[in-house]
């Protein structure tokens, strides 16, 4: 048992410790834990967006840039840019508004041909069965367990009909699928809770105390 | 059943499930560290999701390049960061070109780490120039940059102008490895190893108008949401939790040793394996007595 | 004036992202590259006064009012300045430093140090309570209570065992049984769900873009 | 094998590559030509060289050379809208052989990618069914809606909290105005608060989001003086807690174990403080309705809590009481374009399986 005598790996192991003190309850060292975590998060942002925006992106081509009309052009991004700080500036604040339309807007005019073409058209095509699932007698099976569970699962979220006739059994079969589907995640995401403990416990364990190999 | 035995039953599951919350946690806790101090032996079988990315990224063409998408954050470090170190070893262990990217500003610490230590690994068993793992010629950490649309839509046009400096501030066009890496076409495979609904947007930004070949390495908590993707095609395989992690560390294991390189490197999923199955049986063990308890008082209302 | 204009922005923007997919032609393409690599970056790198600027606003107020805990808010004030000042002056590259020195002596205090020892213990650790909170709620709350909770803690059980070695021991077909589980049942619905989702996004970006939606402009503190 | 073949097979050498074409890259920006030929029959042939001449021009310059079983090349440095005619020469160890030239080729840029039409048709079809409805529920206030079964759950919690004369608690979710489950989550609060209000049960709303505690505040002040008990609602019913997450979930704790009430509502967006909250609720013996879209929270409120709307659920009852023409339009185009996608499947399927149509555009 050969306790790290780095100070850099006590200071993270003071702080796993602070974190997991809420366990019994809040206290002030988990409170102190968490401010401290929201300000490094930040001062960490500020670092690279930065050295690995702002510099290569924006400063150092308006300063080497031989083209006066790229200078005007990037200093005239960097005006509409700045404009973010109006939102704290309260007679001018909608001027925010700017920056986010033009971010905002590209963003889902990009994303609705895109979307539609990757997660309806593909998604849809892949639901298909063909004659080529027939090759063997699983791959059919399966394809049409699937396409049985994705049509009843898109009519139990149907709600322009009354459940009734055809469409009672049609959700109860849905909800069966729904079911198991959430009992998957379930299963898997107790997995994924343990998983980011153990990882804890293997710096406690091994890096700070030495205990494991 | 008497009544007095019928109430004193149920006032024992009562008392058992009204426990202070805290003694379940020192339960959990015990279970967990028991084995990480004295671990039993686990060897994963390859689930087919995982097999079928690995079986790719083998027989990839060799000057094709392995790039990761660093799309998490120190959150989920310790289900995501194994499954990076398995890939950067299987790639530069089979000779590929590696780029390493991150959607996520705090995920460049995280790809940091793992490339300077499976770099490390590599250099410290190297002879001479050709086998040592150099920063521009065998690997290149591009770094961050935002917004994630100009990323995904940028890389499949130029690579340098989407990032002018990599994460070290070399000028990307000046790197040798850039040379013949210079869009999506120059790529066998991307893998985005996430936490969130950053795959997604790899389809739709980066598959739908490049088709580019993507695969994913998911938190367990989402894998089950991307099962769709890998039964459509979209996703080439998928390495799910800290599970598929340790799945994934055991074959490219298995690959060095098959090709000399068996150095005895520490494999984090497999060795958090025996407290996962302990701590799997306890939540189980939780479950079913809490509805014991529950059935048995529910009869009593 | 100030709901035209930002609102006639998101229309042109909009309309420009969603055509820039259709046309492959030089003239669309390289108008495209340019909005992306230089616009987008340059607002987006600014976007950060947002986020950063709510925080400290958000401390201030709190310091100022004395409101519960404003002491703890001086502690990420400070935190942030500090570790903004360590990253921008003292550089990100070891061997390309800033103008600030990151280390006294042998006691290094660089960014990726800081990020290394004090961001990923907090972050990973916040996380890993959640693997508490969960086995109580297992103990205490998940019960089989009626049939929908039936069937989802039946296939819990089972992709649970299938995932350790138990599960081979119990019955040796039962991860593959678990594996099936995943891939087509949990593959059909979650599909199902999918298709749902998705329509969603694509109603609220497509409202976004037509201007029928308009909470973000509430986002600017304006009218 | 007649003599003269055999000489033939002597004298002629090398037979050369065949039909030689070459054709513009469709779908991009021009600058591209892609030439096809068939393979020397040779076994002996090596490799081929590749060789461009613009029109006009004299010497031919060697672009690259291909592998022996290459049969296609792509030119990605044709200038655009310049005429270029191509050349194949087969080589092997000993001699070499020329391709007649092909016909000329320009490489031009289209204006329209045609592999993404799917993708036009699809949007453009959305586009309107949305569009469509949306109008159409600014007009009609009533568009059908089937009433969700969650919200008979709702109904029959709120009467055991008045039989028990305990209080009702309503959690509307952490997250801000900006999301769609805290609006649904608001529109469900003030059916409640009705309810409250008429049945006199006391009501408990704690909240994280500044925002989001105002608009509840007015929401219940509304549904109270609507049914006619201004008197009865006060200003400690709706409150600010605080804006740290696990803090909140601690505090709505205490409040659940202290003011023990009979029902509690946790409806909007939820992140993993929400195992706290419907552990403790649970232990308390409350009847629990949930409603999120966040699925990473749904299977733990579905095994905590004794009715869960799930998703596109919350969407329809918040749609259902509210009658909004925009969130009455969208669920209503949602549920048409639903109805197209199934069609799709299962008429997909009918041509795959008949007509033997293969999908496998990107299988």
């Amino acid at each position: 048992m050969h306790i790290a005598t780095d100070p850099w790996v006590w200071i993270a192991a003071i702080l796993t410790l602070a974190i997991f003190s809420f366990l019994y309850r809040e206290n002030p060292f988990y409170r102190i834990a968490e401010h401290l975590y929201v300000g490094i998060a930040n001062g960490y942002a500020i670092t690279f967006y930065w050295h690995r925006i702002l510099v290569p992106s924006l400063f150092d081509p308006v300063a080497r840039s031989p083209h006066f009309i790229t200078k005007v052009w990037l200093i005239a991004l960097a005006i509409i840019g700045a404009l973010y700080f109006t939102r704290f500036i309260p007679k001018i604040s909608w001027l925010v508004r700017i920056p986010i339309a033009i971010l905002l807007g590209y963003g889902c005019g990009a994303s609705i041909p895109r979307a539609v073409e990757a997660e309806l058209l593909r998604q849809l095509q892949a639901t298909i069965i063909t004659r080529a699932h027939f090759a063997h007698w699983d791959t059919a099976a399966w394809a049409i367990i699937i396409l049985i569970g994705v049509i009843t699962t898109v009519s139990y979220f149907f709600f322009s009909a009354e459940r009734k006739g055809a469409l009672k059994p049609i959700s109860y079969v849905g909800i069966v699928f729904i079911m198991v589907g959430f009992g998957a995640s379930f299963g898997y995401t107790v997995m994924a809770r343990i998983s980011l403990f153990i990882g804890r416990l293997q710096f406690l364990l091994g890096d700070w105390l030495g205990l494991i190999r | 059943m008497t009544p007095q035995a019928d109430s004193a039953r149920v006032s024992f599951w009562t008392r058992l499930q009204a426990i202070d919350r805290r003694w379940i946690y020192l339960v959990l806790a015990a279970v967990v560290i028991v084995p990480l101090l004295f671990p039993f032996k686990i060897k994963p079988k390859a689930t087919t999701p995982v097999q079928k990315l690995f079986n790719y990224i083998d027989t990839m063409p060799r000057e094709k390049a392995l790039v990761i998408s660093i799309d998490y954050t120190p959150d989920t470090r310790a289900e995501l960061q194994p499954m990076v170190v398995a890939l950067l070893r299987h790639a530069f262990a089979t000779r590929r070109p590696v780029g390493v990217l991150a959607m996520a500003v705090y995920g460049l610490g995280l790809g940091e780490e793992a490339l300077s230590q499976v770099a490390a690994e590599f250099n410290a068993h190297a002879t001479n120039h050709e086998d040592s793992i150099i920063n521009g010629e065998d690997y290149v950490f591009w770094g961050w940059t935002t917004p994630p649309l100009t990323v995904m839509l940028g890389m499949g046009e130029r690579i340098t102008n989407v990032f002018p400096v990599d994460y070290y501030g070399a000028r990307t066009e000046s790197l040798p490895i850039m040379r013949d890496l210079r869009n999506y076409d120059d790529m066998g495979i991307l893998v985005t190893v996430a936490a969130s609904a950053m795959p997604r947007s790899w389809i739709v930004y980066a598959q739908v108008q490049f088709g580019v070949h993507l695969s994913c390495g998911i938190t367990a908590v989402s894998a089950a949401d991307f099962y769709p993707y890998v039964n459509s095609g979209q996703f080439t395989g998928m390495l799910a939790g800290m599970k598929g992690a340790a799945e994934y560390e055991e074959l490219v294991t298995a690959k060095m040793n098959k090709e000399g390189l068996d150095w005895g490197l520490r494999n984090r999923g497999t060795e958090a394996m025996s407290s996962q199955t302990a701590a799997h049986l306890a939540i189980m063990a939780f479950i079913i007595i809490g509805n014991i308890g529950f059935f048995a008082t529910r009869r009593r209302k | 004036m100030q709901r035209r204009l930002p609102l006639m922005l998101v229309l042109v923007t909009g309309i420009f992202g969603a055509v820039a997919f259709f046309v492959p032609h030089g003239a669309v393409r390289s108008v495209d590259e340019v909005f992306r690599n230089d616009v987008q970056r340059i607002l987006a790198a600014f976007s950060l006064v947002l986020g950063v600027g709510s925080i400290v606003q958000h401390h201030l107020t709190k310091i100022q009012r004395k409101a519960s805990f404003w002491q703890y808010s001086w502690i990420t004030l400070t935190a942030l300045v500090l570790t903004a000042i360590v990253g921008v002056f003292g550089g990100i590259d070891p061997n390309r430093p800033g103008i600030l020195p990151t280390h006294i002596g042998s006691f290094s205090f660089h960014i990726q140090t800081i990020f290394s020892n004090m961001m990923v213990p907090l972050a990973a650790t916040m996380f890993s309570l959640l693997a508490f909170f969960m086995s109580s709620a297992a103990y205490r709350a998940f019960r089989a209570r009626n049939v929908e909770a039936t069937l989802l803690l039946a296939a819990a059980f089972i992709l649970m065992l299938g995932a350790v070695p138990l599960g081979r021991a119990i019955h040796a077909e039962l991860p593959s049984f678990a594996e099936w589980i995943l891939a087509v049942p949990n593959t059909a619905s979650k599909r199902g769900i999918l298709f749902g989702v998705e329509l969603g996004i694509f109603a609220t970006s497509l409202k976004i873009v037509l201007g029928i939606e308009r909470g973000w402009l509430g986002g600017g503190g304006g009218k | 094998m007649a003599f003269s073949s055999i000489v033939a097979l002597l004298v002629l050498s090398l037979a050369p590559p065949g039909d030689v074409a070459a054709s513009d890259v469709p779908n991009d920006e021009g600058g591209k030509i892609a030439v096809s030929w068939t393979r020397s029959p040779d076994t002996t042939v090596t490799s081929y060289r590749v060789l461009r001449q613009a029109v006009g021009a004299t010497e031919w310059e060697t672009l690259g050379f291909v592998g022996r079983l290459a049969s296609t090349y792509t030119d990605d440095a044709a200038a655009n809208d310049r005429q270029f005619q191509y050349r194949l020469i087969a080589v092997s160890p000993t001699e070499t052989a020329e391709s007649e030239p092909s016909a000329p080729a320009v490489a031009t840029a289209q204006w329209f990618n045609t592999e993404t039409l799917p993708a036009l048709i699809g949007s453009a079809i959305l586009i309107f069914v949305f569009l469509y409805f949306i109008n159409r529920a600014r007009r009609d206030r009533n568009l059908f809606i089937r009433r969700i079964s969650g919200l008979d759950h709702v109904e029959e919690a709120l009467g055991r909290a008045t039989e028990m004369g305990r209080p009702t608690l309503y959690v509307p979710g952490l997250s801000s105005i900006a999301d769609v489950a805290t609006i649904a989550s608001l529109n469900i609060l003030g059916e409640v608060a009705k309810r409250t209000a008429k049945y006199g049960t006391p009501l408990i709303v704690p909240n994280t989001d500044p925002i989001v505690y105002t608009v509840a505040r007015e929401i219940v002040k509304e549904s109270y003086t609507s049914v006619g008990r201004p008197d009865a609602f006060n200003q400690d019913i709706v409150f600010f807690v605080t804006d740290q997450q696990f803090a909140y979930a601690a505090a709505v704790d205490g409040i659940m174990t202290r003011e023990k009430p009979a029902t509690n509502f946790l409806i909007g967006m939820f992140y993993a403080e929400s195992l706290i909250l419907a552990e403790t609720g649970a232990a308390t013996g409350a009847i629990q309705i949930a409603g999120t879209d966040a699925v990473a929270q749904l299977p733990f409120f579905i095994t905590a809590c004794d009715y869960t709307l799930i998703g596109e659920e919350l969407y329809a009852a918040s749609a259902y009481l509210s009658r909004e023409p925009l969130l009455l339009g969208a669920t209503k185009a949602q549920d048409y374009s639903k109805a197209i996608i199934v069609g799709l499947i299962l008429l997909g399927t009918l041509l795959a399986l008949i007509a033997n149509v293969s999908t496998s555009r990107f299988m």
